[in-house]
């Protein structure tokens, strides 16, 4: 085994806190790295780590470079780390085009087969220890052996992970057919001594875990929340969730169907839904931009949808691939007209179980759409986790159980919502209208209906009791960061090390965006003389909507940086301290 | 209700906004007729529109309704056929609705074959917007303001379409045969599947012409389960002859079957601990 | 003739300003309201009047009861009045549908057919003076002769309208079979005593002046600001919009096309424009929301396009026939993904042609989609105006004259304007794309080359000169009202009427909404204490986007109301006096 | 460029994303000999496209080209062919970008006869989005996990559609056979108004049991210009049939034509004052 010096220090203690690895693993299509990505994340779970993976692959359709991104965990873990302690390369391929994505360090250490050629530029200039292994020429000792079970075989041995969990995990994995070649390679991996040792201590928690996507969560939320009608569209990063959702409704005799475009979709939920099924549809941002239409009819027809809009890099098509929390704006201003609705956004992969049901149950308690803000970096990530808590609120739909002759679809009720008569219901038939209509639900243009059902519409969300899931409020503190969705993972960690470094900063995470919970936060920021608002995109989004509804009593400051990079606990680390410091009254972000 | 229902049982009493003349009354009629023939509790069925005038129907009638967004009935019938296929579905509206903005959804209601009616109030006009030219208007048609030298396009053959898409109910009625239509709607109603129902249904506002179409509509098609055949028969045909075209075995639409043994979606994610 | 003694006092010089009179003239279908509305404001225009005209119409699609809202004055006026002079009911019809268009005070004055059977109590419970005419016995006089054109020439007796100019604007309407007897029925109502005297005197203004309505002002906009390609959908109401340009494009060699969708007409447009051909397209807010993700591709590929809003009552199909400025949050943040674009608003009928032009030539200029937010009450009301200066500023678009061979479609540039290459042209070959891409256009996702288009685009827009354009602003003092679009005209009375009794008030109305002119803004607020923001909406578009972009120097309160109802000078004096008197920092809306 | 265009001339240096062995290929190659065959000045050719794998083609060849929204690519190619008719304008996409999201504007397309070729690379596939069926797909096709028993609907028939649709050129050929491509899309350049050609492209990623199309493509279409019989020949059609189907006399997209007289339109609205 040879080891390239590197043009800096020599590695030490690795990138990551104490207890945490980040590990990347990249090569060309084929060369399977996806599989001892999800080999290894399955094989520390069963140690009884916690820790998730990423993916990323270049702009080919399929075959080009890929690489697996892996962070593994003593304890609980969400987002991604600063750097890469570890990349593993099965080929140097286009690894340039990954260079921003898998940040080395002079205390990085890079393995990579010796017969895959120089150690390209961009990783030598990274100060990286890079060390070449014999990693193909392993793998040929066993006939159709491939090197990837090798590395598997040589990072668990280096992460001191028990070897019959690993070979467990590879026999769950694969088929009949393969699995002996597989076990086989694997030996020799294990075998060998590793080229480092990071050993990560289980925990010793002793409950379920599950290994989950965010789009898995969403599905599982959705099916739990009641959703029995799905239309589907596919579109990037979305169509897993629906994918999910097609395979699991038939068995709660719910149905999926595949539409001829978004518009459809949207539409065939609303057509579900005051056939009182509970509805849902998952699409991104171009396919949000086309059901808007739909959407105001459901707001103004007070039809329950729900609408997850797995969110990407944009403008336009963006980039469909990677994350980006771009589309609030959209979400809560993106209807023509004056349309309260619902906009929730999940705090993390597992929390796209909850968020997604108790979307489904706002939405069909306050016969609203309910528009949930996940994005690829949720969706597509593997987490493993202590299996979610489950809960028993079912959604629940207020309808007219024995409507009479004097039947109001549209009463103006105390709390705005208005018993809804479920077709084949004797004496409650009605017309659904997005004409503005009187109580009755008949169109008129008379000022006082319209006004009355503007106002109910509103005032039914905004008096709504939302309880405490609006969001996830921790420490305390004259200083802040608000922050939403999945920005909520770096900004957790970064506080944490904030905290550690002796600064009280307090951390609020929204859930709810629209309506907007002014009193809760405002609550929540009682005692902040300044507080700032992360976000990943480029202008901003939740800070100008939390400045447009209301005072706060104290400044925000803003703080945001666009995709495809997710954010990092290190870089919130300088901008926070930097933008909690005392200087009052800031108001330029920064990014 | 145990008694017999009459047509007058699912009439409304909204008073409609149409043009008196205007031929979506005698479509009005027909439905209420051909509901009463069935004895469709009111309840049990569903009205489902777009925008237009003729959208403005459900209003008009007793049943449940959804008066939707221009161009979508068809996806919006769909997902309450298939979520409640115990209800009889009924979708509508104006040639614009359905051809124009909505012709997507039409082409892919066809193949889908969701058991439904569908009828199109076929004026060749857009009624509701004042009068501008439809898919349906005839390419030499100059009466519109944004089109004033003609639509410079054939006309769409929605027929053609239906059975190029697979549709396996098709015909066409005229409003001003109220009776014949009914007694076509109550066919459609007994079919499973997606059905589709052109009627003719004059404009008199903004095409006061189309009062002659009762001289010049014949009752000339003879229903066949050949596609070829419906095809063929229409590659001369005038646009006026109605009657009961296409008529194919039923194979409506059905979903994914319930599997057999299903378990937990939670038990899939299970890995490691507590086991 | 019989008069109906009023529960109030008698009527003295009925209820608008000095030198102003409003004038509704109802009845049912086919009673030809419209044509003696048009006529007498065609014939005041004649004599030396400014006016306006609205219509307003029952629910039924043709043939219910109508009303023409005139509104006649010696001196230019733009919005409509508090509460009508005088009423002329051909038939009574369905009037109560009117009451709240049509209010009357004891000061009105109404004059009924007496044929017409009962004043009908709502009538009768304003105190209005009513008295029955004998309008269709006199028109009997003339064989097919109509009691419209009786009204016609009482009330230009009334005015003290030159009979001449009468008989000019019934000649000029009608066709040669009809004008003998039209002219014959006027001359009978010209002859009769008048009911009322309520002469005008005619401004001595030498000008040439202009009947216009908002839509055919913003067509012209169009062709002058270059527009040669338009495409259709039709709806309310901006379908005449789309007709008017239809008939004048092609003797500009421009192209119409009627779409099947609205999804087609904004992709044609941006195609045509792709080809260097200036182009537009008109539609409503159901069709708006439609177009989004289009528009975003504008925005991304750099393409311009314009396209105008003519908002109606919303959401969803809403109040198609009403108006309501309801479009704005979906105009500036409907998009999907951070797509910066240009949203301007008309202030008043004639500035629909402005506007309009200037929209044009801003999004040529910056290579970005501009949204221009008409609402019905520009669109469909005519208005006598002094005819607007024409402006020599025709769109420029910087295209590549002699592209070579490192061309760069997106190259980034001081201005963030790149030069285009107009297909055709030798070397500029590139592919637009929605995508994000690099400076060449080509997909990229790479984290430098997002973040330097999501710059450029936003950047190009923040840093353009808008010049004083951005809006109009009057008076001074430490109270300021900001406004925009069609609200501008009432805002503007009830400003004159605080200044008349007192009140130094600065108004301030908003042409470009966004980007938002914040440096101008905050300018135009220089010494203001305390601002009030009014627009005809229910939850107070503009003031939330005002909040949600800068601090300003001064606290910002909202007044808003929602449509079918025009906001009133009346209504704003009131909500104004109220709003800005002294009280420091209210933040609620009274409304 | 006065020097003979060679195909070379009208591929740009992008590396294609597509999967090796993808019948893109065979698409991309036909187009710039086509265009070599017709000498067209790069500057002068508009390729237009929609989204997926198909619609990724403007990038790898040099002319202008514009890569615009999923299912959009025929508006947007209508909007350039009629402000800019000097232009030769290409539009392409997938099956899933032009009869699916996209199938409203195919048939509104057709009917309308604006001048440009429109090629629909058809894999039966959503390829860009990992393998779902599209409107082509055969109903008992299994292979998406969005549709794990099957369509459940009776495949699109694109030609059928066309011809109902008015179109004047429809033809299929076989991207396995990039030389016949490319001299139909030379007819179809050389043809004034819309013309359509379903090219069969296989997709070896989500359907690879279509490597074997170059077995079972069979050039039988004979061109005729009569509707009828091309509309009959279709009627038991295998879906692999190639070659030229019909072609009629052209009739191409003329808008309204520019008056005689006109006055300026501010005249219009001049009313008193001044004169
Ligand atoms: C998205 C959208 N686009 C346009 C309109 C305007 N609009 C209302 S009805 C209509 C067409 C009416 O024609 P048709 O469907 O034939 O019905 P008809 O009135 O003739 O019965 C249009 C274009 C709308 N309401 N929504
Ligand atoms: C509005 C919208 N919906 C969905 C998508 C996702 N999407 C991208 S390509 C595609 C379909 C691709 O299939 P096809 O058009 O047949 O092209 P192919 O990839 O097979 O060549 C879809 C659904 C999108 N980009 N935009
Ligand atoms: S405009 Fe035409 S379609 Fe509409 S109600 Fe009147 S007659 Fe009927
Ligand atoms: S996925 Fe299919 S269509 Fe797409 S590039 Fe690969 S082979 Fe071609
Ligand atoms: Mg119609
Ligand atoms: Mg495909």
């Amino acid at each position: 085994m040879t080891t390239h010096a590197a043009a800096q220090p020599p590695p030490h203690s690795g990138c990551s806190p104490a207890g945490t690895l980040s590990i990347a693993i990249s090569g060309s299509g084929g060369a399977g790295v996806m599989t001892v990505g999800e080999l290894l994340l399955d094989a520390a779970a069963r140690a009884g780590l916690y820790g998730r993976m990423g993916r990323t692959f270049g702009p080919q359709i399929r075959g080009g470079e890929a690489a697996a991104l892996l962070r593994l965990s003593s304890t609980p873990i969400e987002g991604v780390g600063d750097a890469y302690d570890l990349l593993v390369a099965l080929d140097w391929g286009n690894i340039d085009r990954f260079a921003d994505e898998i940040p080395l360090s002079p205390d990085s250490q890079v393995l990579f087969d010796d017969k895959a050629g120089e150690v390209p530029p961009v990783v030598v200039a990274s100060g990286a220890n890079c060390r070449g292994l014999p990693l193909s020429e392993t793998a040929r000792a066993v006939r159709g052996g491939r090197p990837n079970l090798v590395v598997l075989g040589l990072l668990a041995g280096a992460l001191d992970l028990p070897a019959a969990l690993v070979r467990e995990a590879v026999r769950a994995r694969f088929g009949e057919r393969s699995v002996e070649t597989a076990l086989a390679v694997l030996e020799l991996g294990l075998a060998t001594e590793p080229p480092l040792s990071r050993p990560l201590s289980p925990s010793r928690a002793a409950g379920v875990r599950w290994n989950v996507s965010g789009n898995q969560a969403a599905g599982l939320g959705a099916l739990r929340g009641g959703i029995r009608f799905v239309a589907a569209y596919p579109i990037t990063p979305a169509t897993d969730l629906l994918e999910w959702l097609a395979e699991e409704l038939p068995a709660a005799d719910g149905d999926l169907v595949q539409a001829e475009d978004e518009l459809a979709a949207v539409n065939m939920c609303i057509g579900a839904s005051f056939g009182g099924v509970p509805s849902l549809t998952a699409t991104s941002g171009p396919g949000l931009a086309l059901m808007l239409e739909a959407i105001g009819l459901s707001v103004a027809s007070e039809t329950p949808i729900v609408v997850v809009d797995v969110m990407r890099g944009g403008p336009s098509t963006g980039i469909p691939t990677k994350s980006e929390q771009t589309d609030l704006d959209i979400a809560v201003n993106g209807l023509h007209g004056e349309a309260p609705h619902l906009v929730l956004a999940p705090l993390g992969v597992a929390d796209c179980l909850f968020t997604t049901q108790w979307s489904v149950e706002l939405a069909e308690a306050l016969q609203a759409p309910a528009i949930v803000l996940s994005d690829q970096s949720l969706a597509q990530s593997r987490l493993i986790v202590d299996e979610p808590p489950t809960r028993s609120s079912p959604a629940t739909r207020r309808c007219a159980e024995s409507p009479g002759a004097d039947y109001r679809r549209y009463a103006i009720t105390d709390d705005g919502v208005s018993p809804m008569a479920i077709p084949g219901t004797p004496g409650g038939m009605y017309v659904a209208d997005g004409l503005t209509h009187d109580v009755r639900g008949r169109p008129s243009s008379r000022s006082a209906d319209h006004r009355a059902q503007l106002d109910k519409r509103r005032d039914k969300l905004t008096g709504f009791d939302f309880g405490a899931a609006w969001g996830e409020v921790d420490g305390d503190g004259a200083a802040a960061v608000i922050t939403w969705g999945s920005s909520t993972a770096a900004v957790r960690e970064a506080v944490d090390r904030l905290r550690a470094a002796g600064c009280a900063v307090r951390c609020i995470a929204l859930r709810l965006i629209s309506p907007l919970p002014i009193d809760a936060l405002r609550g929540a920021l009682a005692g902040v003389e300044r507080a700032v608002v992360v976000e990943h995109n480029h202008s901003g989004q939740l800070h100008r909507l939390l400045r447009a509804n209301a005072d706060w009593p104290c400044p925000l400051t803003a703080w945001h940086r666009p995709g495809p990079l997710p954010l990092r606990p290190g870089e919130l680390v300088a901008a926070l301290s930097e933008a909690l410091d005392a200087r009052p009254n800031r108001e330029e972000t920064p990014a | 209700m145990s008694e017999t229902l009459t047509a007058r049982d699912y009439k409304s009493d909204v008073h409609p906004v149409w043009c008196p003349g205007c031929g979506d009354f005698g479509i009005l009629n027909a439905l209420t007729k051909a509901l009463a023939a069935r004895q469709q509790p009111p309840e049990r069925v569903a009205l489902i529109s777009g925008i237009g005038c003729s959208s403005r129907l459900p209003a008009y009638m007793t049943p449940y309704g959804f008066h939707g967004v221009h161009g979508r009935v068809l996806p919006m019938a769909t997902g309450l056929a298939v979520a409640r296929p115990d209800l009889t579905v009924i979708a509508m509206g104006g040639d614009g609705d359905g051809f124009s903005i909505g012709g997507n959804h039409f082409m892919h209601a066809c193949r889908r074959n969701v058991n439904m009616v569908y009828l199109v109030m076929d004026n060749a006009v857009y009624g509701m917007t004042k009068g501008q030219a439809s898919p349906t208007t005839q390419t030499d048609w100059t009466g519109s303001k944004l089109t004033p030298t003609g639509t410079h396009m054939p006309a769409f053959r929605p027929l053609e379409i239906a059975l190029a898409s697979g549709c396996a109910f098709v015909a066409r009625e005229f409003s001003g045969n109220p009776n014949g239509l009914a007694q076509r709607i109550v066919e459609a109603l007994d079919y499973p599947g997606f059905t589709f129902i052109q009627v003719l249904s004059p404009c008199i506002t903004y095409r006061p012409e189309q009062m002659g179409y009762k001289k010049i509509v014949h009752e000339d098609f003879e229903p066949t389960s050949i596609r070829t055949e419906a095809m063929a028969r229409l590659l001369d045909d005038d646009g006026m002859t109605t009657g009961l075209l296409f008529r194919a075995p039923p194979a409506p639409w059905q979903g994914d079957p319930a599997p057999e043994a299903h378990r937990a979606p939670e038990r899939a994610l299970v890995v490691g601990g507590g086991a």
